[in-house]
């Protein structure tokens, strides 16, 4: 039998470390499958942002190969939990609720939300708000932090497993508009050949219950995994940490220096801790 | 690991040209959910349904127990179980191809234990009780009298979940696991035309459930020409419906 | 046909002790507290109307029903049940009424031949997993048994192929095989053919004349009654209401109800 | 370490009643429906394969064969984005609730399909195990065709097949959560959004595993006892 | 009982005609090319060995057999095939067909009732559906027939609930509901116990007295067979070996065949 899955430091009694993982040649990641952040090149290997960082980090611990495996976004962390594979890279926030159950890196990127709609934005949104004013059919990814935004402000919602059918909805009309990071919208606007169709609204930062959802995303490990944080973490930093660092690692997937986590949003315990700044 | 990114709507032949190995890593996942999950269902269905008829109480219980908990909750439902709640809770780590052969085994199992115990019943009460006149320990009168009796009346009821499990592999695609429906699926919201490829892996599973269930036909023909009967088909359709309820 | 000498009845231990046998089925008594000897080597015959629990008997005998009350022994050992030292009615372990029902053999209305064997198979099968002989032991003696029942020739036939008659004859040879000290026939012939109840009974008379097995009997072919069994026993409603020599039950039965189901039968 | 067994009632008091709701809103109406669809669909299957001229009726069976071979997920699937979304069924709803509710009729319809495959091979055990006698006394009495089935064949089969028709209409109520292929918030559906959103599948398919059961236990039962009833 | 006289056999256009009748199951040819007729009123018994082919003749008449060759008539009609234009033979359309049959009626050896209906409504289903009979007409003439069987008291009575001489009353009077000229009778006393026969009979001896319906029936009950019918036909493989009145027929056979069939039976 061959197995699809499967965290590749073992996952008997003592949990992975740096030394388990080496000792298997590689680690496995979950993704979601979403361009920019990770997902599957045409070559069949695993490629993008988070990706890219993750490889940068790896290989300075020693580890040469990272394995990814594709899930549904709402099942990323379960499938982490339940030791599907190592580590969940797919530059998820950092939330309080997340925290609870799983162990966030140092931030890797931040990000801002967009709106994807039918080209020439038929119904004029642009932020959130609108979308409750307006009374729309609102995608969102299931268990994206777009999800929550929309529950928080009463908007019912569809949900998809991923962003390609996300994109759909809107396409073929099952949706007014679909919600994600921006960064994620525009490469999916490219790489699905879809500019014809749709168009991404201009990225915003949401507020939602008079606060603003500044926010970052990390790799997200099991909690127990502690020592493989910290090993990570070290050489995160260091990469996060340099401008120049950061832009040749993640430059190419479309990343700028304003994605990069600065001030605030490179305090993991203080995201976690869910205190967010007011909205102007 | 399936390579689902550049596929542009195209022909049947080129779809295939372009995916083959993707579909075939598919159909390999299919198949051996197909036939591991259904060996682990036949021993667990000879096992319960012995159990079943067993004398003692006890095991009759617990037999009674697992086949109606595992025929009472969605397969569905067992298999995210096994997935994603299992590992955290007894920390035995992620096998998902695992997970999905054992949650079709114990589901299917537990429907083909009804039907191994409706064949062992419908062995005539005469073979039992001669059984019984010739003093026969229990081993013997199950393994060399009922058993083969039974054997032909309850093929083909295996026959028709068999097929049913073959089926069944498909929501193995829920848990994450690239079987042919997942290959399938990502094909299309690759882009690739949805009619070749749902349609490729539509006749897929049909000739792999006509395999199946002809390798099951043939031992059927041949039990029921050792004992000279030929078991009745309204009986098989009814028990097939009892066991899967 | 010579019938010899009726075994002593009484003398020394009987084969088969029926004490205060009641058997239920539900709320329906069959049986109340019956009781009755079979004497080693005795042939008897049960008659009686339909429902007066001549197969309950036999079935009670053979270990297929539960005992609702009393005890029955073989050669003196309990069957089923025991006194224990207080006196208490206590079940037997499995294992030991497994070892003395193996003195007991029994054959059906319904033949009831294994389908899924041949004749000879029927026949070794379990000389061969009860008893634990070899298989050309057991075969041989098969071979022997199936001459003796004029079937010498169909020993690799599948038993669906033969005629009910012939079926009924490898059960009797079947029984035999394992040898038992007692033979139990429920209308043996009930189901056949007329034309080949003849057969049957013949080797039964065979058996009869041949051996000293002892016998119990239910059968509706008087004469055949009156030429082997020692004794007859006329049941009514789960009573004993008339015993006696064949010879003098069917030629002057003394009970009213014994009469009128003679007439009915004769 | 590995996390140990959690259990967390406050996850499974929020769980509880939405899955309560995704039962009584979508599982239980798609099973009723699709129920009713498939028995009628099933005899009109059975009724069929005995009354179309042999090359249709050999057709007939065929392609019910193809149905009931295959897949259910791939036959939501192809249904739901091969016939209905290319048709804009799906496109330019108010909500999701009435997106909710087409997709509801796509799945009653899907698995009112393919269960009708497995009725009609019940319908028609039913048909077959009913006397010769049955159809030449109504030839006898020179009933027409029409009438022999409506007065004769069709109730004395139903009462035969009824029990089956029951256990059939249990297993498609707990293949509901392959409605999951086209993201119809059924109860599994619903577990599975739960679980995402707090990132533990523990409680909502505990939950969700339990309803199953006591909704399909009491029912299969009922089946044994109608069986033993309905016996002539 | 008075036999009325026999009815002029051969004048006027008889009631059925049987014209080189073939019929043969696979490779089994059971009637070949059999030629009889039958006069309107003539009550006709057909007696033969088993399979001589005399429930084949009944059931091709009521078109429950399809016919391999030959034709049948009803009062000079075609049955279900005809001799078109050119001489060739064709088969008839399937509503023709059924026009004629509605003339004939048939009761089974296993009665046949709808389990599902009532007793008056198994006697009202083929009137009010097939004659177009307003329920109320329907439902008073069976009332009247169930009286006739002397069953008049068990109109709303589930047929299940019947003793089989009961249910075989009442599938007579089911089919004399369609007002049949011809009635077709295949053995059907011998699925009854002995005591239930009678019953039977008596109805039917009552309908043969008081009506003119023409019969074709098939029974081992000779003396019923001698009362009621003008003519019986001794079949042997297909074919009439020998045709006479009964009294003469079952009192001096002429044919071999008869004497053996007619001691075996009597
Ligand atoms: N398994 C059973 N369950 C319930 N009642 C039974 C069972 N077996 C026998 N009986 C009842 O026990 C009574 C005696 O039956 P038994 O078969 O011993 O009679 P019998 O003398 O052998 O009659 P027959 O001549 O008809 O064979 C009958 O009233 C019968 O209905
Ligand atoms: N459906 C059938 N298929 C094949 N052979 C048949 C069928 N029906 C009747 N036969 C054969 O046709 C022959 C005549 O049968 P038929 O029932 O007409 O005899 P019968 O005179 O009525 O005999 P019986 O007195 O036993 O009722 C027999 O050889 C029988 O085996
Ligand atoms: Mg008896
Ligand atoms: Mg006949």
């Amino acid at each position: 039998l061959s197995g699809c899955g499967g965290s590749s430091g073992g996952s008997g009694g003592s949990g992975t470390t740096v030394s388990s993982l080496k000792k298997a040649g590689k680690v496995v990641v979950g993704i979601n499958g979403e361009n920019p952040y990770s997902f599957i090149g045409k070559d069949g290997k695993p490629d993008g942002a988070t990706i890219a960082l993750d490889k940068a980090v790896y290989k300075k611990l020693g580890i040469n190969t990272v394995e990814a495996k594709k899930v549904e976004w709402d099942a990323l962390i379960p499938g982490l939990n339940s030791g599907q594979y190592d580590e969940v890279s797919a530059g998820m926030s950092i939330l309080p609720d997340r925290c609870k159950k799983a162990a966030f890196s140092y931030p890797e990127i931040t990000y801002e939300t967009a709106l994807l709609v039918p080209k020439g934005n038929p119904k004029n949104l642009h932020t959130m708000q609108d979308l409750k004013t307006k009374k729309v059919n609102l995608v969102t990814e299931n268990g994206a932090i777009e999800q929550g935004y929309a529950k928080t402000m009463g908007i019912q919602t569809q949900t998809v497993g991923s962003p390609e059918e996300g994109l759909q909805a809107v396409e073929n009309g099952q949706a007014d508009v679909f919600a994600l990071t921006a960064i994620s919208l525009r490469t999916l606007v490219k790489t699905q050949k879809a500019e014809g169709k749709v168009e991404v609204t201009k990225a915003f930062t949401a507020s939602v219950g008079g606060k603003l959802q500044i926010g970052a995303g990390a790799a997200v490990f099991r909690k127990s995994d502690k020592s493989l944080l910290a090993a990570y973490n070290k050489e995160l930093k260091k990469i996060i940490d340099d401008p120049k660092q950061f832009n040749a690692v993640v430059g190419k997937y479309g990343f700028t220096e304003a994605e990069r986590p600065q001030g605030k949003t490179t305090d993991t315990a203080y995201l976690c801790s869910g205190k967010l700044p007011d909205a102007k | 690991m399936p390579d689902l990114s550049s596929i542009a709507p195209s022909g049947v032949v080129s779809t295939l040209q372009d995916n083959w190995h993707n579909l075939l890593d598919g159909l390999r996942v299919t198949l051996e959910l197909s036939v591991f999950g259904g060996a682990l269902a036949f021993v667990v269905a000879v096992l319960l349904g012995l159990a079943s008829i067993s004398r003692f109480a006890v095991l009759r219980g617990i037999s009674r127990v697992i086949v109606e908990f595992f025929r009472g909750t969605s397969l569905v439902v067992q298999l995210f179980f096994l997935a994603y709640v299992t590992p955290v809770a007894f920390g035995w780590g992620s096998h998902l191809l695992l997970f999905g052969i054992v949650a079709l085994g114990l589901n299917y199992g537990a429907y083909g234990s009804e039907v191994v115990r409706g064949s062992l019943n419908a062995v005539p009460p005469g073979q039992w009780e001669t059984t019984t006149a010739l003093s026969m320990p229990w081993i013997t009168k199950i393994r060399r009298i009922i058993w083969p009796q039974a054997w032909a009346l309850m093929l083909p009821g295996l026959n028709n979940l068999m097929v049913m499990l073959v089926k069944g592999t498909a929501i193995a695609y829920f848990i994450g696991l690239y079987d042919l429906t997942y290959v399938s699926d990502e094909l299309r919201k690759g882009g690739a035309d949805m009619w070749t490829v749902y349609g490729i892996a539509f006749v897929i599973y049909y000739f792999a459930a006509l395999a199946f269930s002809a390798v099951l036909r043939r031992l059927e023909v041949r039990a029921q020409r050792r004992l000279g009967i030929r078991p009745s088909k309204s009986r098989t359709t009814r028990a097939t419906a009892e066991a899967v309820a | 046909m010579a019938k010899r000498a009726a075994v002593q009845n009484g003398a020394g231990t009987p084969r088969i002790v029926f004490e205060d046998v009641s058997k239920q089925f539900g709320k329906n008594i069959v049986l109340n507290e019956l009781n009755f000897n079979v004497a080693k080597g005795e042939r008897v015959t049960l008659i009686g109307p339909s429902g007066s629990g001549k197969t309950t008997i036999l079935r009670l005998l053979m270990t297929l029903e539960e005992l609702s009350g009393g005890y029955i022994y073989v050669d003196g050992d309990p069957l089923t049940h025991k006194k224990n030292d207080t006196g208490k009615r206590v079940a037997m372990k499995t294992k030991e009424v497994s070892a003395i029902r193996k003195r007991i053999g029994m054959v059906f209305q319904q033949f009831n031949l294994f389908p899924n064997m041949s004749v000879i198979e029927n026949v070794t099968e379990a000389p061969i997993h009860v008893l634990g002989q070899s298989k050309d032991e057991a075969r041989e003696k098969a071979n022997r048994l199936l001459d003796q029942v004029g079937l010498g020739d169909k020993a690799e036939e599948h038993p669906t192929r033969l005629s009910g008659g012939q079926q009924q004859r490898v059960a009797i040879a079947r029984a035999l095989a394992m040898e038992p000290e007692i033979l139990l026939l429920d209308e043996v012939t009930s189901a056949l053919d007329p034309e080949l109840v003849g057969d049957v009974l013949g080797v039964l008379r065979d058996i009869a004349d041949t051996t000293d097995i002892t016998m119990l009997l239910v059968t509706h072919e008087m004469q055949f009654a009156r030429d082997v069994s020692h004794r007859v026993m006329m049941f009514d409603a789960g009573h004993i209401i008339e015993e006696a020599e064949p010879d003098a039950m069917f030629s002057d039965p003394q009970h009213e109800r014994t009469k009128k189901f003679l007439q009915a039968i004769l | 370490m590995h996390a140990s067994v959690t259990w967390d009632w406050s996850i499974a008091h929020q769980a509880f009643p939405d899955l309560l709701k995704a039962f009584l809103q979508v599982t239980l109406v798609v099973t009723v429906a699709a129920s009713i669809l498939s028995a009628i669909l099933g005899l009109v299957w059975a009724i069929a394969l005995r009354e179309l001229p042999v090359v249709l009726s050999r057709l007939l069976g065929w392609l019910l064969g193809v149905i009931r071979m295959t897949p259910l997920p791939l036959q939501l699937l192809i249904v739901t984005y091969g016939i209905v979304t290319p048709r804009g069924w799906l496109a330019h709803l108010n909500g999701p609730d009435q997106l909710r509710h087409r997709l509801m009729i796509v799945g009653i319809v899907v698995f009112a399909v393919h269960y009708s495959t497995y009725m009609a091979e019940s319908y028609r055990a039913g048909i077959e195990s009913l006397p010769k006698g049955q159809w030449e006394a109504a030839t006898a009495l020179s009933l027409p065709t029409k009438r022999t089935w409506r007065a004769v064949i069709v109730p004395q089969a139903l009462r035969a097949t009824l029990p089956s028709l029951g256990n059939w209409a249990i297993a498609m109520f707990k293949d509901t959560p392959y409605l999951l292929a086209i993201s119809l918030a059924e109860m599994v559906s619903e577990a599975r959004r739960i679980g995402g959103e707090n990132f533990s599948y523990t409680e909502a398919f505990t939950i969700a595993g339990l309803i199953f059961l006591v909704a399909s236990y009491p029912t299969a039962i009922l089946m044994r006892r109608l069986e033993k009833k309905l016996a002539y």
